[in-house]
């Protein structure tokens, strides 16, 4: 059934790397022991973990030490604002970040708001690009963190990380980024990137879903997020995920040797796709930036059509892809993300995000290209808005 | 996230009457671009019975299948009739919708409304008793 | 190398089943959707993880709304505490729990404590055992929740908690219980238990490690732990870790079945590893209730001698087995359960957990009874303190 | 938690020099109960060079595998000699412990410290100059 799908939702989900399953299959029932115990059993599990750690760190230029595994991005996302926030307090209550991270940042921020926190969101401009003089201009002596991803998981925007880290840096205030869709993607450097704190998931990345981690340069002051035994040497309690922690060393070790390769394959397929449908399509727009983008990254919004049926058409066709449009959500309310780079409501629904993987063949986007503007077609011919 | 009865994907796949009526002797027009639904329902009365009914519709794919669906079961119906079809009878012949979707069947039977208000209207100055749209979609 | 050795750490982890590995196995890479798409293979991925829901809420005889899946019991512990404290502060800042609660428990009570909360500790007799009555009489107006665990994983020793939920519903105060070494090996019903929350983790199951469940008994007022996505019903953020919510819900499907089996092949199993060590070694103390017991657990004090010095003179034959000795730890403080249960310091770093499971055999119980005593009697050859 | 190196399990396995020496010239007690760890070190002089050595020690992996190779390090040496052999010496000598054990080392410099104080104590009257146990394991 797989085969003749296309599946353009890696944004969403990866599928795991064969290799991945492979090295942890070992690891649910014969080399199954708590890595916390004393006996031969315990510490073959702990000497996977280790091996895990320090593939994970040299995906992203760490030290072992200061990578701590966690269940995934969004508890990475959330142990690093808490984290700090609680660690920090007597220093100051002031947090800047932007109003297109993901939801496993700004839900923490607007909870931490309630226990007396200030949230600086700072503006972006029309690609959802931060302008790193913002930030500088948003510091505060209260301040303790600035949390901006690295780059956007709906428009694909990558932001300049480098730059405000300087200025973080120069400040003395800690600097978090949601990098979850960039490892693995493009070139992550937690030294050149100036963080102190940075956050990866596993699955996004051809590794098992349910295992991430937190990069925590060391000296950070935080406490951690989820109180319990000594685990991760006192950062995080549990029992560590054996296999889902080798699976995501195993996705580290793939994605350093496949990086460069992963990135000449992508670029020119996400290219002929945007100039393909843009050209085919009339009335539409590519969110966020042309250039400083993600390799896998097409977003785009089609007028007088609403995105979950375009969606559910290409389901139809076995296209698997994604939509900003919320008409689902509680609130109604399109993409935060779509809505904070100034689309307005009603194109802000008719948006479909295209995001390919190392799987993805050039047929693949030329089935899209051939398919999807005859859905866009169909459903403007039932529009009530196009005819105007 | 929807996970849709194989009644709705059947009226999503084949939406039936869809289009305009050039003629239409109501029309009902409900929703905004702002909330990301919007149905336009086209009515032709005779005899107090509705010959023929279309619809337009900008929407999720419970939008377009309610849309379907309340013509389908208010075409050859009286007036009288049609205006028992309530949200509910739509969601129930849909074989259910997903409760974040539900307002959706809302949207239909006050685009329904809105037609036959705008042919009374028409035809005797006076609109339907006490129709007024649900809130459920405020512009912004 | 497995066949030579015997496993008796159960109560740290377990194998996972060969049921669960195969449960989970097409999960990695064939049906990979993040549930939270609308697509087919979004819609696959959430079909699997509701059936699970259901099978690890039979487990339970909770309804399948009231389980919301988390990384492990240390998530599922740090959710409950925190989750009704940061809801429920303007009825009340009072939690009482036991001191011989999981470090999951207690230490997001220490956290607590330093935003203002206040935490009592009840006393507890030899055994372990909370007295109902001293629930009663330390409820104050102030009070938010109730935390004591289903039963303790170092002694063994199960708790009244249909009585405790009694006082608890009574005085409507929210109730909280860590089942996670109960869950599979006792019946726990959280009905009959009156409790509100109780947390499970699936690795102590025959499930995989990184998951396991809250039950939330519908009403109860609770904020988010893991903010982020609408995922779980706007109860935890974070894609969901199919594989592993998939195996887990094998792992509870197994226990509902295994249930009575287990119970009556541990049982025996227990009790002559417990009487051969007592008759066969001196000055050796049973800790925790003789009966009210998990029918796996055997923890015992030998005076004289160390635990660590035990579990790797027991680990050179081949045999896994835990101390509560923690002369590794960075207090040098042994087991607060121990000390908690009235275990002078020295005897209480001379303890040993065997905890026995699905596939240990009488021939493994009889080995420790032959190698064991040799251990103790070498070890007190050696000690300064046997003299005396 | 532990993971010992090889050495650390040599002399857990088979520990050098166990036992009392009952007409010991200085005995070295160090540590409690309390904390879970003990050292009786024993020893033998003879024209001030150790010429017997033996220990007894209530304790973890570590306790016990460095009270046996500072056994082993000081036998035959004079009395100067054993003293310069530091903490840090033995935790060489057994390629390593893990951070959490380091204070095992020191017990058992200790212990050493503590027979040769006993030692000089009972044969010159006055023990080791500035001798004083570290303050690693104070009793509860
Ligand atoms: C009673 C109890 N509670 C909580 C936990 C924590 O579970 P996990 O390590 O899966 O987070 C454990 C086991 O470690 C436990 O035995
Ligand atoms: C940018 C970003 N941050 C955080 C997350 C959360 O990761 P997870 O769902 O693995 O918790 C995601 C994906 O869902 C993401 O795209």
């Amino acid at each position: 059934m797989n085969e003749k799908r296309i599946y353009m939702d890696h944004a969403a989900t990866t599928p795991a790397h064969p290799e991945v399953i492979g090295a942890m299959a070992p690891y649910f029932s014969d080399i199954f022991g708590n890595p916390s115990s004393i006996h031969s059993f315990g510490q073959e599990a702990r000497s996977a973990v280790e091996e895990a750690r320090e593939k994970v760190a040299s995906l992203i230029n760490a030290k072992k030490e200061e990578i701590v595994f966690t269940s995934g991005g969004t508890e990475s996302d959330n142990f690093a604002i808490k984290g700090v926030a609680f660690a920090n307090s007597k220093k100051g209550n002031h947090i800047i970040t932007t109003p297109i991270e993901h939801h496993a940042i700004t839900e923490p921020c607007e909870f931490m708001k309630t226990l007396g926190f200030d949230i600086t969101y700072l503006p972006v401009d029309g690609y959802g690009m931060v302008d790193p003089e913002d930030v500088k201009r948003a510091l505060t002596d209260k301040t303790i963190l600035v949390s901006v991803m690295h780059a956007n998981n709906e428009i694909g925007t990558i932001q300049p990380i480098d730059e405000i880290g300087r200025i973080t840096r120069e400040a003395g205030v800690y600097f978090h980024t949601d990098a979850v869709q960039t490892a693995g993607a493009i070139p992550v450097d937690v030294n050149k990137m100036n963080v102190d704190l940075l956050s990866i998931s596993a699955h996004k990345l051809y590794g098992p879903k349910g295992i991430g981690c937190l990069y925590i340069k060391k000296g950070t002051k935080m406490v951690p997020f989820m109180h319990g035994g000594g685990q991760e040497k006192n950062r995080r309690g549990s029992t560590e995920n054996v296999p889902g922690i080798v699976g995501f060393g195993k996705a580290a070790e793939i994605a350093v040797k496949e990086l460069d390769a992963r990135q000449a394959h992508l670029l020119p397929l996400r290219d002929k796709l945007i100039k393909g449908l843009s050209e085919k399509i009339d009335h539409s727009l590519l969110n966020g930036h042309p250039t400083k983008r993600l390799p896998n990254n097409i977003s785009m919004c089609f007028e007088f059509v609403e995105g979950e049926s375009m969606l559910l058409n290409l389901d139809m066709e076995g296209i698997a892809s994604s939509t900003g449009s919320a008409c689902s959500s509680a609130t109604l309310e399109p993409s935060h993300v779509l809505l904070s780079i100034g689309r307005p409501h009603a194109i802000a629904h008719g948006s479909i995000r295209f995001s390919l993987g190392r799987m993805t063949t050039e047929k693949d986007v030329d089935t899209v290209l051939d398919v999807f503007p005859k859905i866009v077609d169909k459903l403007r011919k039932m529009s009530p808005l196009y005819k105007r | 996230m929807p996970a849709y009865s194989e009644k709705v994907m059947d009226h999503f796949k084949n939406p039936r009457n869809v289009g305009e009526i050039p003629d239409a002797d109501g029309i009902g027009h409900i929703g905004n671009p702002v909330c990301g639904d919007i149905m336009e329902l086209y009515i032709k009365v005779k005899d107090n019975v509705l010959t023929d009914v279309k619809f337009k519709t900008f929407g999720c794919g419970a939008a377009i299948a309610t849309s379907s669906m309340i013509t389908e079961l208010v075409k050859g119906k009286t007036l009288d009739e049609a205006l028992k079809i309530s949200n509910r009878a739509v969601v129930e012949a849909l074989d259910g919708l997903p409760p974040a979707k539900l307002h959706c069947s809302v949207l239909a039977e006050d685009a329904l409304k809105g037609a036959i208000d705008d042919y009374l209207k028409k035809s005797t100055g006076k609109g339907l008793p006490g129709f007024k749209p649900h809130e459920e979609h405020p512009p912004k």
